[in-house]
């Protein structure tokens, strides 16, 4: 039988929803791949929210928010932007495709456009197949990967510098001077790696002890890396020796509450 | 929250046909039987019109039959029907937060009209996924707050006193502060007021008089706002007087009316080089305390310092009829004196403003257009005359004029203290250095703080007339949550979970209403009244430690999740 | 009594003026009333020479060239001739003895007949009186510069301009002419620098069509202030822009002559009934004379009034008419000569109330206007209703008293002109007219009533490549319609347009030329009356 | 003397709605007044909104919704004004509700009855642009969404009665008159555009591609006739040249109104960078006498235009517009004042920027309530300066561009001005009720 993608669109209430109130009432048809998830703002969309539902097996994920300017809650949108952002760089590392996740500006007027968009991006997944995450036997290693993800997401780091890009880089930092956009990306870009690969670190060891070596084998990341990605877990109380065989310490994860 | 926990979920589905519009397409019956086979459904009926007044008796009779405690309608759009279901659920007893709606119309009939068959798997689907919503819903309740029946002016000009004594008629208590010893602001220094050509001072007069015989109105003179605390209806006032004894009022809404100042053009046109060159402001007080010696040609150029290319790039509204108004006095009182106004563009605009135009025209002033690129140069003459080198540019060529008195007509600016006046009030400015409204077409005089309003020059450049409207207008919105006294705040609005919190402000940035502050303990606080209820703060909270009430994480994941048919259970 | 002609003969270089001087080295002598101008040829001869001689004071006017045959440039004396017989006509029409002008062949070796010709001459008008129709000349009391703009911009709105150019481009000339443009010369006025307007051409180029008054925002009437202000414009670049070197200005200044008495009525056709005093006046304009000045165009503009007449007839009416009808003055008025004007008003005003009308109809635009407004408003006693002939005709179809003969099956397409139109806002009678013509289809150009384009003269001013231009372009809008017939309502679109025509062309001339016909010969014709 | 504490609103555009909005959020029960079958307005046709680029639709829903839904706030769509008597404090009014041939309390707004009706017929809320059938709601988001049959059109087939099963069709429905005693009245009776075909140098209703600018709105909006594509309507042609063309009837003492419009140099400029967006090809031409930049962050808006958006502004109205009959092309003639030049250009479509004037019905309305009107047709204010939005009348007020030219927010501005009024009357004559 035909592949029959599952969407969830998170849409804002004051635009986009309404456009797709819009759609309806001009009777535009669009496929039925879409379900719809209303809140007040797109700004409510967490990233754990999308990264959660793509573990759980959606096939993609459509986030729809007013045009910039038009915003109900002033700006809200664009910091939907930016969540948006860092989200697909973050699911880039995962071996999940990042156009799984679209961001769309969807005015009350705009019913055409919803349609054409719903049906565009329901083509686009159709193209890149079932998430290899549906079904009954989901990949184990980009499930892990996404989960890795999701607990960077839910990580303070990341949050952190998304909250404050604006800030950072209209108004300046406590001390007042200012950060260029690509400082920032470049500052993000790294963090995004190494919160991925230390939640990843945390995953694996949690299934049994493990050593740098190994890990650096699992990762193919420089031991060095490794190691210091390692001080760090460790600095977080995520992750201590569990034993050690010979000379080589292995490491294991800590329940943490989260 | 725990009692929500012990009860027994109890929810009952109410599925719409529509007319055709929703059962033409969708099996309703058959979305019936689903949703009974759903988790803790106990009820599940379909009507023709769930929105007509038997369908809604339908939904009451539900209630009490089944004694449902979740109440579900699957029919059209929240946007204009969900208030009509609450009413219905709180009128039989369920709160209004425990009812979800399904939108099986605009998001699945209506546009799948084509698909039945799909249609009504979507269908089930948007019910399943309200089911998922509904089962974690809380009731909530809409706390009221006291509203203080009382307003802080700031600023005792036209606008001010316009605005206070609207508010003191309805009765409302009004602490009118003014900066200067006397009350009156820019009107005190001006002659005549288009488009009637009335006295100001005549005008002035009535409205301070009013103003002090007004008991409702407590006026403060020599007086400036210190400190500001608290939101809207109560908000604490601290004034300090010039003598610098301080007094603390507590009001519940605030009026923004600081007017503004007039632009000094040092360096423009040999301004305070040339003592012929003197500012439309100058020249008015000059006729109004009759001083101005008879002129043979005077002058006038517009927009000094103002529609500049960097700067002042704004335009100032009112110069041009300030300038036509004038012109037109100097040849009442000198018919002989030839007067020239240097434009750009003639802000004539509105009802008298072109009439004013040809009254000028007839009066025999002359016009010349200049251009931004090539702006007109005064060079001194003999014995004491200026010479005006000026490109017409509607003739294409250089004109010399000469003349023994320059006039130039100058923008309104933004006073020096505004800006600390805005950190106080935390309300912003905008890149004209004028206040920043809410929104510039349908809040134009309210700020996005709820309780705080602007009007007047502090707002924009604006004559006379306008100011007043501003004023009238400022005064019936303040007087909205006065007048109704409690003010019911939002339920939906974010929750933070002290122990989670770090401290760390990002919401404190993040949140467009200032609805958020950090507590003694350093903790977010969330002013509920003040919130919005749109959720950035939670998306965004680096400790995952706010939540939004009704949108809680788990709800709308739980939403999604029943979406990918992988129900919570 | 007796008095001393005066003679001002034109000799040409090769022929006469030797027979002259033969006539002198021969001591041959003649009376001494001759003034003898030597030209090179007597084609050179302008019938504006001879005109503005008779209007100055010459009693006689002697033109003499070589015989037939000997002309040192071929033809030239032919022409000559030719020019002189309609020159007769004109004079003729002015009521003054034809005789008065001789032309004469006189060759190198006829100097006896050149003295002959003169002594005859001279007691040929010895015995006639002096020449009746020397045109007084009206010393212009001096005006101050500043008081007549400064009224005449009030009058007409002038200081209302906004600047906006849409009378520049709405106006045929400055469409084509950059140097000229309305919304310019009115900005110079109001800053002042008048004198710059009034030395240059500014003035004489406008066509006084009323497309900028049609459309100006701010109801500035540019015409009218040209107009107001012309008199003071310089008078050499007037002439120097006039066409026809001012012969129609000349023939109705002379008509300012209470003495003259006008030969005019010649046209009327026989059966057609005119009666002394009646109700409805006919005015008919300087048609003869016109009929005359543009015989070459062969538009025999003579059917108009003698239609106008029948149609009249045909409906019972017997008109009163002026056998001597003056000028109506709108070319005097229009180039800012207000003196001679207001003469002819009076004299033509006295006449009418003679005839105890209480209606003036008329088939000119110009007169129609002339009449209607600017008599009207200089005049105090001017109580008259005027009508254009083509609202007197929609009337008539209104009340059903016209019968048309048959069909008249044509595609008629017809021109609006401005002072029919724009200056005076009749637009639908002449249209109901023609419409009412049973097989007549009628078309409309693009451009039609208030938006009508100019017939591209007007006052015989700045008549130059510009106005052709503005008439070729209009033709052709008329010709691609698909009519087959321009009717117009004013004799000048006829005059003008024909001018155009009948000169070198731009364009294939397939594209421009068309039959033209009056509107009051087309109702004729539709009645059989022709 | 006894009070009544509610207020009657006339005309439910944004003016009326703001004052209804004010009013009866402080308690105040209120009563507006709409002639057409929606409330909405002018804001309600409008694509985007100066200078913000809102979209208009978006900010404006969430406010009709409101009115429609506050419990203080009853809307008497399709309804007239018949009678007033009375004064401040205790106005009695009739008011006559035409029929709609529809029962507003069964009809669900589904439009089943529409999609069946035969009957089509070109719709005045998309300028005739767009159609609609017999039986309709004026746009989508309409307030209140009930239908309504339009009488004259109507072939009385019965068909929607038929297919309608809430059974809201009612052929026999009658004029009602509801009569209503009311405190104090505010006006927002808005504007109607002059008619540009008096401009006839134009050749508008005679030129396919000669436009007025509210069709432009539409022929712009994404919800309109043909989605937001902007395509010329001659032939379906995407336009390759614009222009705009100013104060077409107004600034005038002749053929036209006296007073300036203050709205049109935006929105030409807000529409002008619309067609920039949908059309980066397309070059825009806005032809203006004077740059009116008078309001907030006017002049930055039209600087951007010039400098990010390329939009050109040439000092010049045009004398005329001819049409190549062939292609639909458009010739405009004009005198760029600023290069002393008179030139023409080839366009694809030329939109005018018509005056906009107080409604001809001002009169009547005016006349039932003892207003009076100023030689536009606007009403008059007691005191142009200190009492702007009070008349001659004590308890009547007027707000938004019924009082004079306005933009959006100085009618939101105004309205919440007048609501004050009326609330002040109001809690002055019951103070003086009470002693």
């Amino acid at each position: 039988m035909t592949f029959e993608p599952r969407i969830v669109g998170f849409l804002c209430n004051w635009c986009s929803y309404a456009g797709a109130d819009l759609a309806g009432v001009s009777r535009i048809s669009y496929p039925t791949s879409i379900r719809i998830i209303r809140l007040m703002c797109s700004g409510r969309v967490d990233p754990v929210f999308v990264l959660e539902i793509l573990a759980k097996g959606a096939d993609g994920v459509m986030v729809m928010g007013c045009h910039p300017g038009d915003c109900h809650y002033v700006d809200g949108n664009l910091q939907t932007e930016r969540k948006i952002k860092m989200l697909k760089k973050l699911i880039a590392r995962t071996g999940l495709e990042p156009e799984r996740l679209r961001l769309e500006w969807v005015s009350a007027s705009e019913g055409g456009r919803f349609a054409e968009l719903v049906n565009e991006f329901t083509n686009q997944i159709k193209a890149l197949g079932p998430s290899p995450l549906s079904g009954e036997k989901p990949d184990p290693v980009i499930l892990e990967n996404i989960l890795a993800a999701k607990s960077a997401a839910e990580d303070f780091r990341l949050r952190v510098l998304v909250g404050r890009e604006k800030e950072l880089i209209e108004k300046g930092n406590v001390y007042g001077d200012k950060t260029t956009q690509e400082e920032f990306n470049k500052t993000m870009d790294e963090a995004i790696q190494a919160e991925y690969v230390r939640n990843k670190i945390y995953f694996v060891v949690r299934k049994e002890p493990q050593s740098v070596k190994e890990l650096s084998k699992h990762l193919d990341l420089d031991p060095q890396m490794v190691l210091r990605h390692i001080v760090v877990l460790r600095r977080r109380g995520m992750v201590t020796v569990g034993r050690v065989e010979g000379t080589t310490p292995l490491y294991t994860a800590l329940e943490v509450g989260r | 929250m725990e009692h929500a926990e012990e009860e027994v979920l109890r929810i009952g589905v109410f599925i719409c046909h529509c007319g055709i519009n929703i059962g033409g397409v969708v099996n309703v019956p058959e979305v019936v039987k689903y949703a009974m086979t759903l988790p803790n459904v106990v009820y599940a009926e379909d009507n023709l019109y769930t929105c007509s007044s038997d369908g809604l008796s339908k939904i009451k009779e539900g209630i009490g039959k089944y004694n449902l405690n979740r109440v579900i309608v699957a029919s059209c759009t929240p946007r204009t029907h969900e208030p009509l279901f609450r009413a219905t659920c709180e009128e039989a007893g369920v709160n209004k937060y425990l009812f979800e709606m399904a939108n099986i119309r605009e998001h699945c009939s209506w546009a799948h009209m084509h698909e039945p068959d799909k249609a009504t798997e979507k269908a089930k689907d948007i019910v399943r996924m309200a089911v998922a919503k509904v089962r974690l819903l809380k009731p909530q309740d809409e706390p009221e707050i006291e509203v203080t029946p009382s307003a802080l002016v700031i600023g005792g000009g036209i606008s001010g006193m316009t605005s206070a004594l609207c508010l003191a008629d309805q009765e409302f208590k009004v602490y009118l502060v003014e900066k200067e010893p006397e009350l009156g602001g820019m009107l005190r220094h001006l002659y005549k007021l288009f488009p009637t050509m009335l006295n100001a001072s005549e005008g002035l007069s009535k409205i301070v008089e009013g103003v002090k015989q007004n008991k409702n109105i407590e006026v403060w003179p020599s007086t400036v706002v210190k400190q500001v605390k608290g939101f809207i209806g109560n908000f604490d006032v601290s004034v300090q007087r010039e003598n610098r004894e301080t007094a603390n009022f507590q009001v519940g809404t605030i009026i923004v009316a600081t007017g503004a100042d007039i632009f000094e053009p040092v360096g423009m046109y040999g301004y305070k080089k040339y003592d012929n060159v003197i500012t439309q402001f100058k020249l008015e007080q000059l006729l109004k305390d009759n001083q101005l010696k008879k002129p043979e040609r005077v002058v006038m150029i517009q927009c000094t310092g103002a529609r500049e290319e960097k700067g002042r790039t704004y335009c100032s509204r009112i110069c041009c009829m300030e300038a036509l108004k004038n012109a037109m006095l100097v040849r009442e009182l000198y018919p002989e004196t030839d007067v020239y106004i240097l434009f750009r563009d003639l802000q004539t605009y509105g009802r008298e403003y072109e009439e004013w135009r040809r009254m000028a025209q007839d009066k025999g002033v002359k016009f010349v257009k200049y251009n931004l690129e090539k702006l007109p140069e005064v060079i001194a003459g003999h014995d004491g005359k200026l010479t005006i080198d000026v490109y017409h540019a509607l003739l294409g060529e250089q004109v010399q004029i000469e003349s023994d008195l320059v006039v130039l007509s100058t923008p309104l600016v933004q006073r020096e203290d505004a800006k600390e006046l805005s950190q106080t009030l935390k309300v912003p400015l905008g890149p004209d250095g004028f206040f920043f409204e809410a929104h510039v077409k349908l809040r134009p005089i309210d700020f996005a703080t709820d309780g705080i309003y602007v009007c007047g020059t502090a707002h924009s450049p604006k004559d006379t007339a306008e100011s007043v409207s501003q004023a009238l207008g400022v005064a019936s919105r303040a007087s909205i949550p006065m007048a109704v006294k409690r003010l019911r705040t939002e339920a939906i609005t974010a929750m933070v979970d002290e122990s989670l919190c770090s401290g760390c402000g990002t919401c404190v940035k993040i949140c467009p209403y200032g609805a958020i502050e950090k507590d003694e303990k350093g903790v977010a606080r969330v002013t509920a009244v003040v919130c919005k209820g749109c959720g950035i703060c939670g998306a965004s909270c680096p400790e995952k430690a706010i939540s939004m009430s009704h949108f809680t994480d788990e709800q709308v994941v739980a939403q999604a999740l029943a979406a990918l048919g992988r129900t919570v259970a | 009594m007796a008095y001393e002609p005066k003679i001002v003969a034109f000799l040409c270089n090769w022929c006469s003026y030797a027979g002259a001087d033969l006539a002198g080295t021969s001591r041959i002598c003649y009376p001494p009333n001759v003034r003898a101008i030597r030209v090179m040829c007597s084609g050179r001869v302008d019938p504006a020479f001879v005109i503005t001689a008779f209007e100055t004071g010459a009693d006689g006017v002697l033109v003499t060239g070589c015989h037939p045959g000997d002309c040192h440039y071929v033809s030239g004396n032919l022409k000559a001739e030719k020019r002189m017989e309609n020159v007769k006509k004109l004079l003729g029409l002015l009521g003054l003895k034809p005789e008065r002008l001789r032309l004469e062949w006189i060759s190198t070796s006829e100097g006896e007949k050149f003295a002959e010709v003169v002594a005859d001459f001279t007691e040929q008008l010895r015995k006639m009186e002096p020449n009746p129709l020397r045109a007084e000349v009206n010393p212009r009391a001096p005006e101050n510069t500043k008081d007549v703009i400064s009224k005449a911009v009030k009058k007409t709105n002038v200081q209302y301009c906004l600047d906006c150019g849409k009378c520049s481009s709405s106006c045929p000339i400055s469409k084509l002419n950059d140097a000229y443009s309305p919304r310019r010369t009115v900005e110079k006025i109001l800053l002042g620098f008048e004198n710059r307007v009034l030395s240059g051409t500014d003035f004489w180029t406008c066509l006084t069509c009323f497309t900028c008054t049609e459309r100006c925002p701010s109801d500035v009437k540019f015409p009218e202030f040209v107009r107001a202000c012309r008199r003071l414009a310089s008078k050499e670049i007037m002439e120097e822009l006039c066409a026809h070197r001012g012969i129609p200005m000349a023939l109705s200044r002379i008509m300012t002559n209470p003495n003259i008495k006008q030969e005019r009525m010649g046209w009327l056709p026989n059966g057609t009934e005119i009666s002394p005093k009646n109700d409805l006046l006919y005015f008919v304009g300087c048609l003869p004379y016109f009929d005359v000045a543009f015989e070459d165009f062969n538009l025999n503009l003579l059917k108009i009034p003698q239609s106008v007449v029948k149609v009249l007839n045909k409906v019972g009416i017997k008109p009163a008419m002026l056998r001597n009808e003056k000028c109506c003055g709108h070319d005097l008025l229009w180039t800012g000569d207000l003196e001679n004007f207001e003469k002819l008003a009076k004299m033509n005003v006295a006449d009418f109330k003679k005839t105890g009308a209480a209606r003036i109809v008329t088939a000119c635009p110009e007169c129609y206007r002339t009449l209607k407004k600017d008599y009207a408003e200089r005049l105090d006693n001017f109580d008259f209703e005027v009508l254009h002939f083509s609202e007197f005709l929609s009337e008539l179809v209104d009340k059903g008293q016209i019968e048309f003969e048959g069909k008249l099956e044509r595609k008629v397409v017809y021109q609006d002109p401005c002072r029919l139109g724009r200056h005076m806002g009749v637009y639908e009678p002449p249209r109901k007219v023609i419409g009412s013509i049973p097989g007549v289809q009628m078309v409309e150009m693009d451009r039609n009533r208030e938006n009508a384009v100019c017939c591209g003269v007007n006052a015989w001013l700045s008549c130059n490549k510009y106005s052709k231009e503005v008439q070729i372009d209009r033709l052709m809008e008329a010709k691609a319609t698909g009519a087959d017939l321009l009717v117009t309502a004013c004799p000048k679109c006829q005059i003008h347009w024909k001018c155009v025509t009948s000169e070198k062309l731009p364009v294939n001339p397939e594209e421009v030329t068309m039959e033209m016909r009056d509107l009051s010969v087309l109702v004729a014709e539709a009645m059989h009356l022709t | 003397m006894e009070t009544s504490r509610s207020v009657m609103v006339i005309g439910g555009g944004i003016a009326g709605m703001q004052a209804s909005l004010d009013l009866a959020s402080r308690g105040l029960k209120v009563y507006l007044v709409e002639k057409t079958p929606s409330i909405g307005g002018r804001m309600a046709q409008l694509d985007k909104t100066f200078p913000t680029m809102d979209c208009s639709i978006c900010i404006l829903a969430p406010k009709m919704i409101e009115c429609f839904r506050h419990p203080n706030l009853t809307i008497l769509t399709y309804s007239e004004l018949q009678e007033v008597s009375g004064s401040a404090g205790n106005f009695t009014v009739k008011i006559l509700k035409k029929p709609r041939f529809v029962d507003e309390e069964k009809c669900t707004g589904c439009g089943v009855c529409a999609q069946h009706c035969p009957v089509e017929v070109p719709n005045e809320f998309d300028m005739g642009i767009g159609v609609r059938k017999a039986i309709y709601v004026p746009f989508p988001q309409a307030v209140p969404l009930k239908y309504t049959i339009d009488e004259e059109h109507c072939l009385k087939c019965g068909l929607c009665q038929k297919i309608c099963q809430a059974e809201a069709v009612d052929l026999n429905q009658k004029p009602e008159v509801v009569h209503l005693n009311v405190g104090a009245i505010v006006v927002a009776t808005g504007f109607e555009l002059f008619d540009a075909q008096r401009r006839s140098e134009y050749g508008y209703g005679k030129y396919k591609n000669v436009l007025i600018s509210l069709e432009f709105e539409r022929l712009l909006s994404a919800s309109g006739p043909t989605g937001g594509h902007l395509l010329r309507l001659s032939d379906g042609r995407i336009p390759k040249r614009i222009a705009f063309i100013q104060c077409v009837g107004s600034r005038s003492l002749k053929g036209g109104v006296s007073f300036c419009s203050n709205a049109c140099c935006m929105y030409a400029t807000k529409e002008a960078i619309l067609i920039r967006e949908h059309e980066p090809e397309c070059e825009v031409y806005i032809f203006y006498n004077e740059l009116k930049v008078f309001g907030k962050g006017f002049q930055d808006f039209i600087t951007g235009a010039q400098t990010h958006w390329g939009v050109k502004y040439i000092r010049a109205l045009p004398g005329e517009v001819a049409e190549d009959s062939k292609t639909g092309d458009l010739t405009l003639w004009y005198e760029d004042t600023i290069e002393n030049m008179t030139k023409s250009i080839k366009v694809d479509i030329v939109m005018l920027c018509p005056a906009l004037v107080p409604r001809a019905t001002n009169k009547e309305v005016g006349g039932i309530l003892g207003l009076e009107l100023d030689e536009n047709g606007f009403f008059k204010p007691k005191d142009f300066l200190f009492a702007p939005v009070d008349t001659n009348v004590p308890g009547v007020f007027i707000c938004g561009y019924c009082q004079g030219p306005k933009d959006i927010s100085e009618s939101v501005v105004q309205a919440s001005a007048a609501a004050a009024r009326a609330a002040e009357v109001i809690a002055l004559s019951s103070s003086k009720g009470a002693h």
